[in-house]
Formats: C-alpha cells, structure tokens, sequence
C-alpha cells in the first residue's frame, strides 16, 4: 500500500469530530485546515488566544482591519456573536476548561498522550506560545499530523524524544492514515481512512496499539 | 478628575532608562506602540529586558518588520522574558548565541504572573508546564491530587502600551484584538505610558465600557500616523 | 452562533438542587438576580450551600430586605461563605446558634478564589489575612521577605445572576456597580443562570464592551419586572 | 481639660492629608465623613471597593439609580471619568497598591500598627469584608476613631485584645486630639488640635508615645 500525505483528509476527519455549540481552539498550520470542514448543521465558536471568541473566516483584501488577527498574527474576521478579552481572560478560559476541543499539530506525540511540538533544542527554539496552556488546559486535545515524518518512520511514538509541550494530555490523534484514541498507555485504532487498512497501520506501528472493537474503515470525502 | 499630560512619542522615549523592564503590549505587533518603539529606537536606549508575548515579525524578506523587531535588530534588549519568539530570526540567532538572554513562558503563565504582580498576589498555582522543562527549578505543589507548579509575580519598570481611545483622565479603550496584554501591563509596571489614536474629554467614555481604568496610567502620547481607522 | 435557552425564572430554580453550592451575584443585593431567587424562596429547595458576598440586607424595621435574605429566614442555606452579614440580622443569630455553619471570607480573596477556579488555576498566594484569625490552617508561604497565605479555588454548582443586557447567544453586560461578583462566578460553576433585563439580538453589543462572553451562560431568564432603568 | 468627642474634627484633619490626584479609599460611618471636607484644589479620586471609581456625592432622591451604590449598600453617584469594574479588579487595585489612602473605623488599634475592627467574639460578627484588603493593600493606612472609648479608656492601645484585621499596617491615626504617625513600635504625636496638648496626651496614654521633634498643637476650622 502507498502512501501519500493528505492534510486534507486529516482536517476533515477532525471536523467531523467537533459537536455541536462547542468551542475550539485551531492551532496555527494545519490545524487551521479543520475550520474548512466543518458539517453544515454543526455551529461551532472558535476561540484565538490572543484574545477573542468568535474567530470568522479570512477578511476581504479591501476590508482587512489590522486590529483584528489570529493568534498566528493573520487578519481574520469576527462573526456576530463574538467579544474581545485581554490576555488573562484568554488563559483563563483556556486553563479553565472551557475550551472543548484544542487541535494542535504536532513534532511527536507518544502512547501516553504525551505531545512535544515546540522546540528542538539548538536548532528550532520558536517558544511555546499558548500550546502549553491549550494542552493542558482544554476538555479534549486532538492532535493532528501526517501520519509519517520525511524519512517514513510513524509519527506513533513509544516516547517522546523531544522537550515536552504537555504530559499526558493528548486524548485523540487524527493522521491521514487513521483515527486514535490515546488511552493506558496505547493508541486505540478507531478507524483507518481507505485505502488504509488496519493491517497497514499494525505493519508500520512499533508503539503499543489495539484496534478498538468497534474499528472501522471509513471513507473521507 | 486631573488630566494626564500630553507627551511626544520622543519625550515619552526618554523615559525609558538602560537598564529598565520594559513591558510592551501587543501580539505579533498587533496592540504595540508604534511611534513610541520608534522613539525609542531612535534613543537607543539599552541593557534593557523586555517582556512582550514575542519579539514581532521580523521577516525581511517579507517586507514584515513590526512590533519590537526593530529594537531586537538595534541590540537593545539584553534580556527578554517572551512566549514565542519564532517570527524573529534575529531574535533567534541572539538567543542560540547567547548574544541575549531569552526566557521562554507559557502564554498564560506569563500573562497571570503580570496580572498577580498588578494584583498584589504573591502567585499563583498553574498546571501549565508540569512535567515539562518550564517545571525546572520550579516549586511543586499537589492539591486534590493534582500537580501545579508554583510561579511568582512579574513586575516591569515602564508598560508601553497601545490603545485605540483615551480620555485625558487617562482612562483607555482597546482596537479588538489590540487588547492582549496591555490591560495587565498597565497595572504591573511603576510608569505606564499610553499611544492613544484619539484622545477625548473627560466623560466622554461610557464608564462601563472602559476597559483599562485612569489610575494606571501616567501618561498619553497622541498618535501622530493612525494606521487603522 | 447557537441562542441560549430562555427560561421562566420558576423554570430556573428548578434546576437548583438539594446539596448545591449556589453563588449568587450581588452586593448587598445590588447585582442579585430578585426574580429567580424569588422563585428558588418559593421552590424551598434547601441544604444549600450559599457563596455570595454578603447575606443582603434583612431589616425588617427599616422595610430593608432583599438579595439572598429572604432565602435566609426561609433556612435554605445550611452553610454559607461570604464576607459580610452585618446587614442580616438572621444570619447572624443563625451563625451564632451554630445553625448555620458560616465562614466569613475576606472579599479580595473570595473573589480570587473564584477567579482561579474559573481559570484553572490551582490557587494563589495573597498577603491578605496573614497574622489574623484567616491565617489558621493555611500554609504561609514566604517569598522576597513578604509572608503570604495560600489560598485555593472555590467552584459551583449553579450561579444565579443579575444583567442588564444579554445577547441571545449569552453574552453579558451588567449594571453600574451590580457587576461585582456576577463575570467570576459565570466562569466557576457548571450552571449559569442569568436574569436579564433586556433580551437583545446576536450581534447587538459591541464586542469590545462586552464583560461575560457567552461561553460561560448556560440560560436566561427575561426580568419581568425590572426595578432599576 | 474636658473631652468632648468631635467626628467632624477627624474627618477634617484627615481630608488635609490627602495629596492631590491620590487614589482614596473610604470606610463606612466615620471615614465617608472625610469626602465632605477634601480642601478645594485637590482632586481625590474615590475608590468604591464593591466596583469602580470615581465615588460622587449622595444623588438627589429623585435621581437614585438602585445599580449604583457604595460599600455600604447606599445609593451615590459617578464623577465624569469614572467607571466600573469587576470585584477581582477592585481587589487587584486594592491588594496592588493602586489605592494611596484607605481611611478606616476602628474597634482598637495599637502601638505596633495593628489594627481590629471586624469583629468581637461571640458578640459582634459582621465579617471583615474588603477591611483586611483595603488594611494590607494599601499604601497608606489611615485609622479615624474618637481618642476615648465610652468607659473613658485611651483608644491608643498598648497591643489589640480583638481579632486583627491586619497585621503592622497602620500608618497614620487621626483621633479627635490628634493626630499620630504609628512607627517603630510607638505612637508618635505629631499635632494635638486645640484645647488638647502634648501633656494632656501623656497624661492618658499608656502605650508608647513619642512626641515629634516638630510637634505642633493646631486649630481645626
């Protein structure tokens, strides 16, 4: 079976995950993809960190006002409904829980839920912005990643090697090859996308795995 | 109600003395004051530490310089207390060579620990970075079976702040989301010092809307350039 | 943005239950919800757990009654954690007799506690209360030379809240002094019901005035008869 | 010489120590007295602890806004320039030093700056409310009360018999005899108002009292 990465399809699957009236917090980068799929009939409110509830889609190019970005420093647009917060209302909702999905992308993530996805030391040393707080703090963290790093290894890790971002937070990891649930210590395979098929994923998987009872192989359209 | 005085953007500059915490809002340089940095720039004034969500864009071959980057360039911060510092390669390549010291926090840790020392709080229990390299050096503390760690208060010397209203009493309004830290910064540093876009009379403000109230401020400066509306 | 459900206010005491931690907004009843507590006097729901400023005024010779008081005389409180009942002449006997278990609170630090529990937080360090009866079997925490008390978050089951105007989807603004404890207690409890005297449409309030964002408000309840302006 | 006690006089003596353009914050019955005496040409701004500042004076009766009151529950009004807050905020001002003076009643206070006036056990309960704040928080503390209590005894006390509010922090006492910096372990007289003098001070003073290098006796108007 070939692989091909598919960004896309993880946003997607993502999407279809979010219920209804919830809250979410897209992180910058693929992330931001979900809020492309979202079913109609699904009304969520996305929250950006750097201060406001009510994130709406990227502005016009002759409306752009420069007072209002994402927390990735991009214009974007409010939908009625929405309201401005300084910085420790943004954590507070955050580390409160009242943020119900985070999605996050992603350096490693491990069978115990464990997420690095801000630092490589001596090389990449960006800081972690608000990915620590959304980690810990939000109901459900989803991570989201190519399901194969450049030299084919799995992103399903038995350990983390990197700095850690948060322990033991991550709840659901969507990959272009399937969907997981992290849990005791393993990643439980709830579906695989076709082509992929649960035998692919158990081949190229060195970290602890079960596929869940209810596995199924779905189609993303 | 006494009014605030009236600064230029290089008078208010000159405020800053080396050696200084200077708290600047904004967030990527949304929210930051940019005639006040540029007075500042033009002062050169250094040796100071900087506490800022990030060192602003700087991205040259974007055309994307804003925020603090100038400043970060001009080696006037020898220290900086930031969240994220990825859209500054200079920022970056001085901290990698340990040019300045940079210290990394979780964004809200950074942003309860301005708001515990505006408080009077002499800290606070936060979740965020247990288990992590932020837990380093740290204090642990374990209630109702979970772990916090322990984190102290963060003062400033200066707060240079944007907002998009002022009344000369001093009280402030922010652009969307301009607010970010400016709020917090007001109540941490000893002298705060605000670019307004407009400045009104006294009164003109509905008071349940204000959002950064009169007394922290010490003094306005009146932008000169508005580049939002 | 999804509208919140809108319930009579007998509708909404309903949803307050036996054994509940309950805070109420208010200062001295300026900022309480009347028509919804009035409808939780007539529900006599009871073993309650009251967090709320004070116990509201309760003197009946100078026509003096309202916010929590008349829940008080009707002994639905079996324990309350407040910071003042010198205005409730029938929490104080309650407490004196024991038939209350009463524990008085300074105000900062009931209003940081449920700040920090709304925010995650797992508790602060205040000077406040240090050397006093307040301190007793808290941690002291010594840092830079100051003493301070640890002090842990306090949460809820149900707020019952005042407005002045809402917004369907939930968002919140308060009257003059009457906001006090309403925007804590709306991110400490799992249920937030909020009496407001103006029911608006999504997108009627400006975003950048507004002080609870909807997240945080489960239902409303229309006044019937709103009392102020 | 006789003692006949004097609020107004306190209240009075008080206002003259407010410097221009302070943040001040008042106690209910004695304290509120202050506000009517502040000298013109000085611009106090009014913190209200339950949320907001710029505390104007008693509206009319057919002006009374029921949204608007003080710490005491009663109807007041805004000054231009005011505006509202949140009670963490109030605290945050109170606790953080952004309140210059806090004025307050008093049950007892004692030669170490201490302070009780919140409660007398099994008798009095009223609670601290934003007292041991305003007492800890503020950057000087103020303590109004008459100089003899109804049995005739000095309110300047060797040490507190109560609960404290708060612990060495009061800075200032404004008695209707005198008026007396609290430091080092001492009341130090700094002015007596007449008829009253330094010996009649003495003479009824059992805790420790200096009296200053630059003592004066003054006349209240």
């Amino acid at each position: 079976m070939e692989y091909k990465p598919n960004k896309n399809v993880i946003a997607k699957r993502i999407a279809g995950l979010l219920t209804d009236g919830s809250v979410v917090n897209l992180g910058i980068g693929l992330p931001t993809l979900v809020g492309n799929y979202v079913p109609e009939g699904v009304d969520i409110i996305l929250q950006s960190e750097n201060g406001f509830i009510g994130l709406g889609p990227v502005p016009e190019k002759d409306s752009i006002d420069p007072f209002l970005v994402n927390a990735g420093g991009s214009p974007v647009t409010m939908i009625d409904g929405g309201c401005f917060f300084d910085s420790s209302m943004s954590f507070g909702i955050i580390r409160g829980g009242h943020v119900d999905y985070t999605v996050l992308g992603v350096l490693e993530v491990d069978q115990d839920g464990n997420l690095a996805n801000y630092k490589i030391p001596g090389k990449m040393v960006p800081g972690m912005g608000g990915a620590m707080d959304l980690t810990v703090g939000s109901k459900k963290v989803i991570a989201a990643t190519v399901h194969f790093d450049k030299k084919g290894n799995s992103k399903l890790m038995k350990k983390c090697t990197l700095p850690l971002t948060a322990q033991k937070e991550v709840d659901i990891l969507v990959t272009d090859v399937g969907y997981f649930e992290i849990k005791d210590g393993a990643f439980i395979l709830k579906e695989t996308f076709a082509p992929y098929t649960a035998d692919f994923v158990k081949e190229n998987t060195e970290a602890n795995l079960i596929v869940a009872e209810d596995f199924k192989q779905v189609e993303i359209v | 109600m006494k009014e605030k005085k009236i600064l230029t953007s290089d008078a208010a500059a000159e405020l800053v003395k080396s050696g200084d915490v200077v708290m600047v809002g904004g967030f990527m340089g949304c929210g930051s004051p940019p005639e006040i940095l540029s007075s500042l720039e033009k002062a050169g004034t250094n040796n100071l530490t900087l506490v800022c969500n990030d060192a602003g864009w700087y991205m040259p071959d974007k055309g994307m310089v804003n925020g603090v980057a100038p400043l970060v360039l001009n080696k006037q911060f020898s220290k900086a207390i930031t969240t994220h510092i990825g859209l500054n390669s200079e920022m970056q390549r001085q901290m990698l060579s340990g040019e300045t010291d940079v210290q990394l926090v979780p964004q809200g840790t950074l942003a309860e620990k301005i708001r515990s020392a505006g408080c009077g709080l002499g800290g606070f229990l936060t979740p965020t970075g247990v288990g992590t390299e932020v837990e380093e050096g740290k204090e642990v503390i374990e209630h109702d079976g979970k772990k916090y760690l322990l984190e102290y208060p963060l003062k400033g010397n200066v707060a240079l702040l944007h907002a998009s209203v002022a009344d000369k009493a001093g009280n402030l309004l922010f652009a969307r989301s301009a607010r970010n830290f400016g709020p917090l910064m007001a109540m941490a540093c000893d002298l705060v010092i605000v670019q307004a876009d407009k400045i009104v009379e006294i009164g003109e403000l509905d008071p349940e809307a204000i959002i950064t109230p009169s007394i922290f401020v010490d003094y306005l400066v009146q932008t000169v350039n508005a580049e939002g509306k």
